[in-house]
């Protein structure tokens, strides 16, 4: 048997506990609920406008950058399981491989993109 | 045991949805996401040939981390130049970003 | 019908219920964690294949990094998410049409394919599906060159967009 | 290292490089020239350990270096990459390793480095000096280069294609490195994109060498479809070029290896300038003066007779094949001998004595005489750049001259302008003239000399007409070579500006004095055994070392007197006539030679405008936009567009207003102009539209090739 | 003996037996089985998650020089409880406009996501877990459902405060994911596996000594990828009020609370396994299965404690400065680190133990060092030239 399934099983339990804790919880709590008590919390001020604001780039950038970077590591990781029976070689190629990408983060850090400002 | 078949069908199925929001969406930012799809539906189709062929022969999953890095080069390029399109023009409806015909 | 079958059809079904969804949902954000639903069936399949790294790579890579990519690229794009204007374009049919036409013929393919009669082999009993990848990934005979060109695609995609997103005032 | 490891390594500091600049080094000029000439240094460093290992081996065309890696995985099989030093490569790369090196510390003096920025300059547009206050007394200086560090990123890449292309053992790297140089030679010719001439022959070279380059592909793909192998080791096994030649290709009787050694073919006719497709080379003369010009002299162009070169035991298999190479070779030869006679452009009459040698060697291959294309492809390589170089520092010294007196109106590239700059700029002078000579092949000094008679011994032994339209394309080399230094150099200064001329600065002329070294000492390493005198003196060790890359050793050709005489009478009378010719004359009037014909090139770009440009401009227009794309395309998407405003409009159109109106009598011009303002409004420019199309088409593809063609 | 030595094993044979009398198939059984015992263990990591909230409060009292819950029970050993009885019974309130699926999921999905976490911890030699053998890659999975049920919490909300902080606290997370990852790969390197039970067996030598600044690297990644203080972007109390959980109440807020405390042990006792040797301490883990999973959560506490010390000392850092940190100082020395080490492995592969481990661990020191020496000379050059003086400013004039 996979042991997937077990990770299966796991996910399973863990939905059911808090599922479990919040019906408990729905079941138990009190339900008196009026519209202001519904009210968007803002520190006792009333909300103005969209909550839904625009956002700026950066996040986007900084998204992007842990993307790329992400992917990478995916990469390195089959890399690093077989380090110690490949030898040198495999070595070299693995520090080229990042230093390629170092480039990437020295150039986007140059150009002033990985400022929050 | 769950026949090949039904991996391929399933992935073509995957496939056509992702076309059909490629086609058919209005928004950028939807296609892109269909495109995602159609992407998965690609790795699928890998990895139960790998499966179903020889195992010792990795290169299913090789074109499959492949895919994830094409994948990933993809929407960040796609979805920059969306951000970029937007900023310019206000407007992330691919009907009204026609610029193409001038 | 074996229980593994019923897992298979009961994932995939819900894969693709939540790719329709994708699709077809009016609000972006909400198509966008659908899209995560639909990543993650397909991660649960690749655990069904026994392509564990797959199934894991899928969630880091894509439920990780690529929604949040998607989700953070919604939030810039705010105006046309509250804009419940039709969500779908007019040429909508014809493209419903050739999605259509584009699965029967993949069917079609599928159905006359000898090779589809394959059955699943059992794995060696020492094989290491993450150690083989490794060696096919930095072997100079196997796929060296493909690993170096990934990292440089990378590259050239992390400069481009971020050249092309970055708001330069 | 291993050379094998050297080897994969010299492609690679040039492309590092111009990574290096373009992303990081773009502001600072001085580190950006640092890393490029670096760069350039690396790989003739790694080339001359290779080609000093290259001499040391015995035989090596029979065991040359190679090393190859899996690249793309072909189902079950890989289609390897890989390099190859044979004799051949190891002498290109020897050329092209001190050449380009040349070029990049060469460009430093030309682009002014170290110069202030000037007043008005423009990135895009040549500098146009500076003024600076001296001595209390303000004067023109010639100002940096706006664009200095992109200059050194472009020739970085192209240095990466050059080798890329030398280096490689199969077609396919070498068409990438073929691409790399194409797109170089386009940004580069471009490089002042702010003149529109310049725009125009960036445009019109890329355009003609793309023309050659489809052909290749073509041989290329049709090479690889017959034997499933692009490695040159590979096919050029007994097995395979014997299956190449038996079967026929069914085209006009040729042999599969005449018809793809005649597709390759014109790919070399468009990078190598030959005609009909040598109209971009005069014009890419629009780049940087002495730089790009050398490029596409020495270096680039070289690549065209390379590949033919590399290709020759496939070539030779077919006479008819090999027939129509030494025709076009020798037309050429002595086609761009005559236009050369009638410029006045200093670069333009290089640009076609370029054509001109190539066709020299392409005529030499034609006819068998392998050794004898290689030889002179070296040779000729060392002298025309050293001609070039000198060119560009002529033109250097004259605009120098030009900032003097003010008059920006005065051509410094004009030889009517100039006159006995031997005494302003003597260096130049004297490595122009040793180039000069070597040109025209000065008996026994120059290694022009050697290359160019054996050249004409070959012809001679074995096809007649070939010899004598060399040997006229010979005398009429050195009789504009001769024109050109009189015009240039010696006499009296013709104008204020060339009074004022001045020898330039020692990153300009320390290349010319090296290359001027092999302009006079690489003939020696070929001369022929039974050369009368000299013969046996040294060993020919060309003839030995080059030879070995055939199977084939190839025969020494026995030593006649005719091609021998023939080839001192042609140099030494062109040489002396020229002198004679041009000593007295002062302007372009006093010119005898200013034909009309030979002025125009004869008038080839005015027939390919009106048989090409202009029908492919009207074709373009009236077919292809307003039927094909408005009519059809827009039809068809209009069609499938569900029933809403689309269709309704595309009937109103197409028959509510025609009709309508041309029943109630308005004008069918009016009818035409409204129903194309409305299409072009409605129905263009939605990429899912355009998708949807490819769509249609693929799945329509895809059943046809089904049902009808697998099938069967 | 038997059951000392390998409880589960027992247990499960035991068990097998009363259901294979009922007649139960094999497969069904055993699936019967795991599952019993995922859900044992879960629920003993949720009363754990209980005695956290006292430790918790217990430490910060001390550190704030007061005493903490001391009325309940000893020590206060029964507030935690009174607490959840409160969490049980206060009304939960749904803000207008919120998006309700999405607001109900995510503090279910925060929880799920540090539960899922014990699958692959080896608690005994006996007792591996789940052993996959991409376990380290499961972590940051399981750490991308974390993400994503914060951005899910604060874009449901209809709150402008749980919307920033979500997104502040997402792009924290996902920016000190990459030194985390980068820095997992050096334990990998040494087990030449990616597996956690692998990791943990392969630690004759405890990696913090061959890696000790890949451990430190670790920490503060952890710490980040927590939202605990100083990384806290996500709550902020200060300017964002609470963050992305500022609309949730009663039990759906105990599931983010609950979820953050185990979340903080559970990266205590990762840092104990990828470095400290897990549940190994000289041999003693073999004696019993017990005494192993007592090593391991007594270095997981360890782990964790430091995680508190360090939440209770530091200030929180301002956004910009923490994405600063990150990618211009953690990120290139975590690579440099990964490369460095890939090296030094592959070049003292055939030297004796001892200079291997003093080779590893004094590359590590020089990595360490020369990065603090440049980070120390850029920021002087930055302050120089900030404020006028020094070197950098007449540079740049």
């Amino acid at each position: 048997m996979s042991s997937w399934v077990y990770i299966g099983l796991f996910l399973l339990v863990g939905l059911i506990i808090p599922v479990g804790a919040i019906v408990a919880a729905w079941v138990l709590a009190p339900k008196k609920s009026n519209p202001i008590k519904q009210t968007t919390y803002e520190c006792g001020i009333e909300t103005v406008g969209d909550s839904w604001v625009q956002f700026k780039a950066q996040y986007y950038i900084f998204a992007l950058v842990f993307l790329i970077f992400d992917v990478e590591t995916v990469f390195l990781f089959p890399w690093a399981v077989k380090l110690n029976s490949l030898g040198m070689f495999a070595v070299i190629e693995g520090i080229v491989f990042i230093l390629i990408l170092i480039v990437g983060l020295v150039y986007t850090w140059r150009k002033g993109m990985l400022e929050w400002v | 045991m769950v026949p090949l078949s039904w991996y391929l069908i399933f992935s073509a199925a995957l496939f056509s949805i992702g076309l059909f929001g490629v086609l058919s969406r209005r928004n950028l930012i939807a296609i892109l996401l269909g495109i995602e799809l159609m992407l998965n539906s690609v790795n699928v189709n890998l990895a139960a040939f790998w499966r179903y062929g020889d195992v010792t022969n990795i290169t299913g999953q090789v074109f499959a981390v492949i895919v994830f890095a094409v994948a990933a080069a993809e929407v960040s390029v796609g979805l920059a130049l969306v951000i970029s399109v937007y900023r310019k023009r206000n407007t992330v409806i691919a009907d009204e970003i026609d610029m193409l015909k001038f | 019908m074996t229980v593994d079958q019923i897992i298979f059809l009961v994932i995939a079904a819900g894969t693709l219920i939540a790719a329709f969804r994708v699709v077809t949902t009016g609000n972006l954000i909400h198509a966008a964690f659908w899209l995560i639903a639909a990543l993650f069936g397909v991660a649960a399949i690749f655990a069904i294949l026994h392509a564990s790294f797959l199934a894991v790579v899928q969630v880091v890579v894509y439920i990780g990094a690529i929604s949040m990519l998607f989700i953070f690229a919604v939030m810039l794009t705010r105006k046309d998410m509250r804009d419940q204007g039709p969500q779908l374009n007019r040429n909508w049919g014809f493209g419903a049409f050739l999605a259509a036409l584009a699965f029967a013929g993949l069917v079609f393919l599928v159905h006359g394919w000898s090779g589809v009669a394959k059955t699943a082999s059992a794995f060696p009993s020492d094989f290491d599906a993450v150690g083989a990848l490794g060696n096919a990934l930095v072997s100079p005979d196997a796929y060296v060159l493909p690993f170096e060109v990934a990292s440089v695609l990378l590259v050239a995609a992390l400069i481009g967009a971020v050249y092309v997103a970055y708001n330069r005032k | 290292m291993s050379t094998e490891t050297i080897i994969w390594l010299i492609p690679l500091p040039p492309a590092l490089a111009f990574f290096l600049i373009v992303l990081f080094t773009n502001r600072n000029k001085a580190l950006s020239h640092t890393i490029a000439i670096g760069a350039a240094l690396l790989s003739w460093l790694g080339s001359m350990i290779v080609f000093a290992r290259a001499l040391g081996v015995e035989r090596l065309g029979e065991r040359p270096f190679t090393s190859s890696i899996n690249w793309l995985a072909t189902g079950d099989t890989w289609f390897k990459i890989g390099v190859l030093v044979d004799p051949l490569t190891a002498l290109t790369l020897f050329f092209v390793a001190w050449t380009v090196l040349m070029i990049f510390i060469y460009s430093v003096g030309y682009h002014n480095f170290g110069q202030p920025e000037g007043d008005h300059d423009h990135k895009g547009l040549p500098p146009h000096g500076a003024t600076v206050e001296e001595h209390g007394s303000k004067h023109v200086v010639p100002s940096v280069e706006p664009m200095y560090s992109r200059f050194f990123a472009f020739i970085g890449l192209f240095a990466f294609g050059m080798f890329t292309l030398v280096v490689s053992d199969n077609l396919l790297t070498l068409f990438v490195g073929w691409e790399i140089m194409g797109l170089c030679s386009y940004l580069l010719i471009g490089f002042w994109y702010g003149k529109k001439s310049a725009r125009d022959a960036a445009v019109k070279a890329f355009m003609t060498t793309r023309i050659g380059d489809v052909f290749m592909l073509l041989g290329i793909a049709y090479l690889y479809s017959v034997t499933g192998a692009l490695s040159f080791r590979e096919i050029f096994t007994e097995t395979t070029l014997h299956t190449l030649q038996i079967i026929p290709s069914g085209v006009l009787g040729f042999s599969t290896a005449g018809l793809i050694g005649l597709l390759l073919f014109i790919g070399t006719v468009g990078k190598s300038a030959q005609f009909p497709l040598h109209v971009w080379l005069p014009d890419a003369m629009e780049g940087p003066t002495p730089v790009s010009a050398m490029i596409h002299a020495a270096t680039m162009v070289s690549a065209g007779v390379y590949t033919v070169i590399r290709m020759f035991p496939l070539l030779s298999l077919d006479t008819q094949t090999m027939s129509v190479i030494a025709f076009i070779g020798a037309f050429t030869a002595l086609f761009a001998a005559t236009i050369a006679l009638a410029q006045n452009d200093i670069k333009r009459v290089l640009a076609y004595s370029t054509i001109s040698q190539l066709g020299f060697m392409i005529a030499a291959l034609g006819i068998g005489a392998y050794i004898a294309a290689v030889f002179h492809l070296i040779t000729h390589a060392f002298f025309k750049a050293l001609l070039f170089l000198g060119s560009g520092s002529v033109i250097h010294g004259m605009e120098h001259g030009v900032f003097h007196t003010g008059k920006h109106e005065v051509d410094p590239q004009d030889m009517f302008n100039m006159g006995g700059l031997k005494n302003k700029m003597p260096i130049t002078f004297w490595t122009f003239l040793i180039g000069g000579f070597a040109l025209s092949g000065f008996p026994i000094v120059t290694a022009g000399f050697w290359s160019k008679d054996e050249i004409l011994a070959d012809a001679f032994a074995h096809n007649l007409p070939v010899f004598l339209t060399l040997a006229v394309a010979a005398f009429l080399t050195a009789f504009y070579t001769m024109r050109q230094i009189t015009l240039t150099f010696l006499g009296e200064p013709r104008t204020e500006e060339a009074r004022h001329a001045h020898e330039t600065p020692w990153t300009m002329t320390i290349p010319l004095i090296i290359l001027s070294v092999f302009a006079i000492g690489f003939g020696w390493i070929g001369i022929p055994e039974h050369f009368p005198l000299l013969g046996g003196l040294v060993p020919n060790w060309l003839h030995e070392f080059v030879g070995g890359t055939l199977a084939e050793h190839p025969e020494a050709v026995e030593f006649s007197w005719t091609p021998l005489l023939t080839s001192l009478v042609v140099a030494l009378g062109g040489l002396g006539l020229g002198y004679l010719f041009y000593r007295n004359v002062n302007s372009p009037a006093e010119d005898k030679l200013q034909l009309g014909f030979l002025k125009n090139k004869y008038y080839v770009d005015e027939i390919y405008n009106a048989v090409f440009v202009k029908p492919a401009i009207w074709f373009a227009d009236k077919v292809v936009y307003q039927i094909m794309d408005k009519g059809f395309i827009d039809g068809i998407l209009h069609l499938f567009g569900p029933g809403t405003q689309g269709i309704g409009d595309g009937i109103r159109n197409y028959f509510d207003l025609p009709f309508i109106n041309r029943f109630l009598g308005d004008g069918s011009a009016n009818v035409t102009y409204f129903s194309g303002e409305k299409l072009r409004v409605i129905q263009t420019g939605r990429i899912q539209q355009y998708l949807m199309l490819a769509l249609i088409l693929f799945l329509a593809i895809g059943a046809i090739l089904y049902f009808f063609v697998f099938s069967v | 003996m038997d059951f000392l030595k390998d409880p589960l094993k027992v247990a499960a044979d035991w068990l097998l037996g009363i259901f294979s009398g009922w007649g139960m198939p094999d497969l069904w059984a055993q699936v019967l089985i795991g599952f019993l015992g995922i859900f044992i263990l879960v629920a003993l990591l949720m009363v754990l998650d209980i005695f956290l909230v006292w430790i918790e409060r217990k430490v910060v009292s001390r550190f704030q020089s007061r005493i903490g819950p001391n009325r309940l029970g000893p020590f206060g050993l029964i507030q935690p409880f009174a607490d959840i009885i409160k969490l049980l019974i206060k009304e939960d309130t749904t803000p207008e406009g919120a998006d309700r699926t999405l607001y109900n999921l995510a503090p279910i999905l925060s929880m799920m996501s540090v539960l899922i976490l014990w699958a692959v911890v080896p608690l005994a030699p006996s007792i591996l877990g789940v052993d996959l053998n991409i376990g380290v890659l499961y972590i940051i999975a399981a750490g991308a459902i974390g993400t994503l049920s914060i951005i899910m919490a604060g874009w449901s909300s209809n709150n402008k405060y749980s919307l920033i902080g979500a997104f502040r606290e997402a792009a924290v997370m996902l920016s000190f994911e990459i030194p985390m990852l980068t820095v997992m790969l050096i334990p990998t390197i040494f087990a030449g596996s990616m597996g956690i039970g692998a990791i943990t067996q392969a630690q004759d030598t405890w990696n913090f000594f061959l890696a000790p600044l890949a451990a430190v690297i670790f920490l503060i990644a952890a710490i980040a990828e927590l939202g605990r203080s100083p990384f806290d972007m996500g709550e902020a109390e200060s300017e964002l009020v609470s963050g992305y959980n500022i609309e949730y109440s009663g039990m759906k807020f105990g599931m983010f609370y609950a979820g953050e405390l185990l979340h903080a042990f559970t990266f205590g006792g990762f840092w104990a396994i990828l470095f400290f040797g897990g549940y190994r301490f000289f041999g003693l883990e073999q004696v019993s299965a017990f005494l192993a999973i007592a090593i391991l959560f007594f270095k997981a506490f360890i782990g964790y404690w430091i995680i508190m010390w360090v939440k209770y000392t530091l200030l929180r850092i301002r956004i910009d400065h923490m994405l600063a940190f990150n990618w211009k100082f953690l990120t290139p020395v975590a690579f440099v680190l990964l490369m460095t080490t890939a090296l030094m492995n592959a070049l003292l592969a055939d030297a004796s133990n001892w200079l291997y481990i003093g080779g590893m661990f004094l590359s590590n020191i020089l990595v360490a060092w020369i990065s603090l020496e440049v980070a120390r000379s850029a920021s002087r050059w930055e302050r120089e030239r900030v404020e006028g003086t020094g070197y950098a400013a007449r540079r740049t004039e």
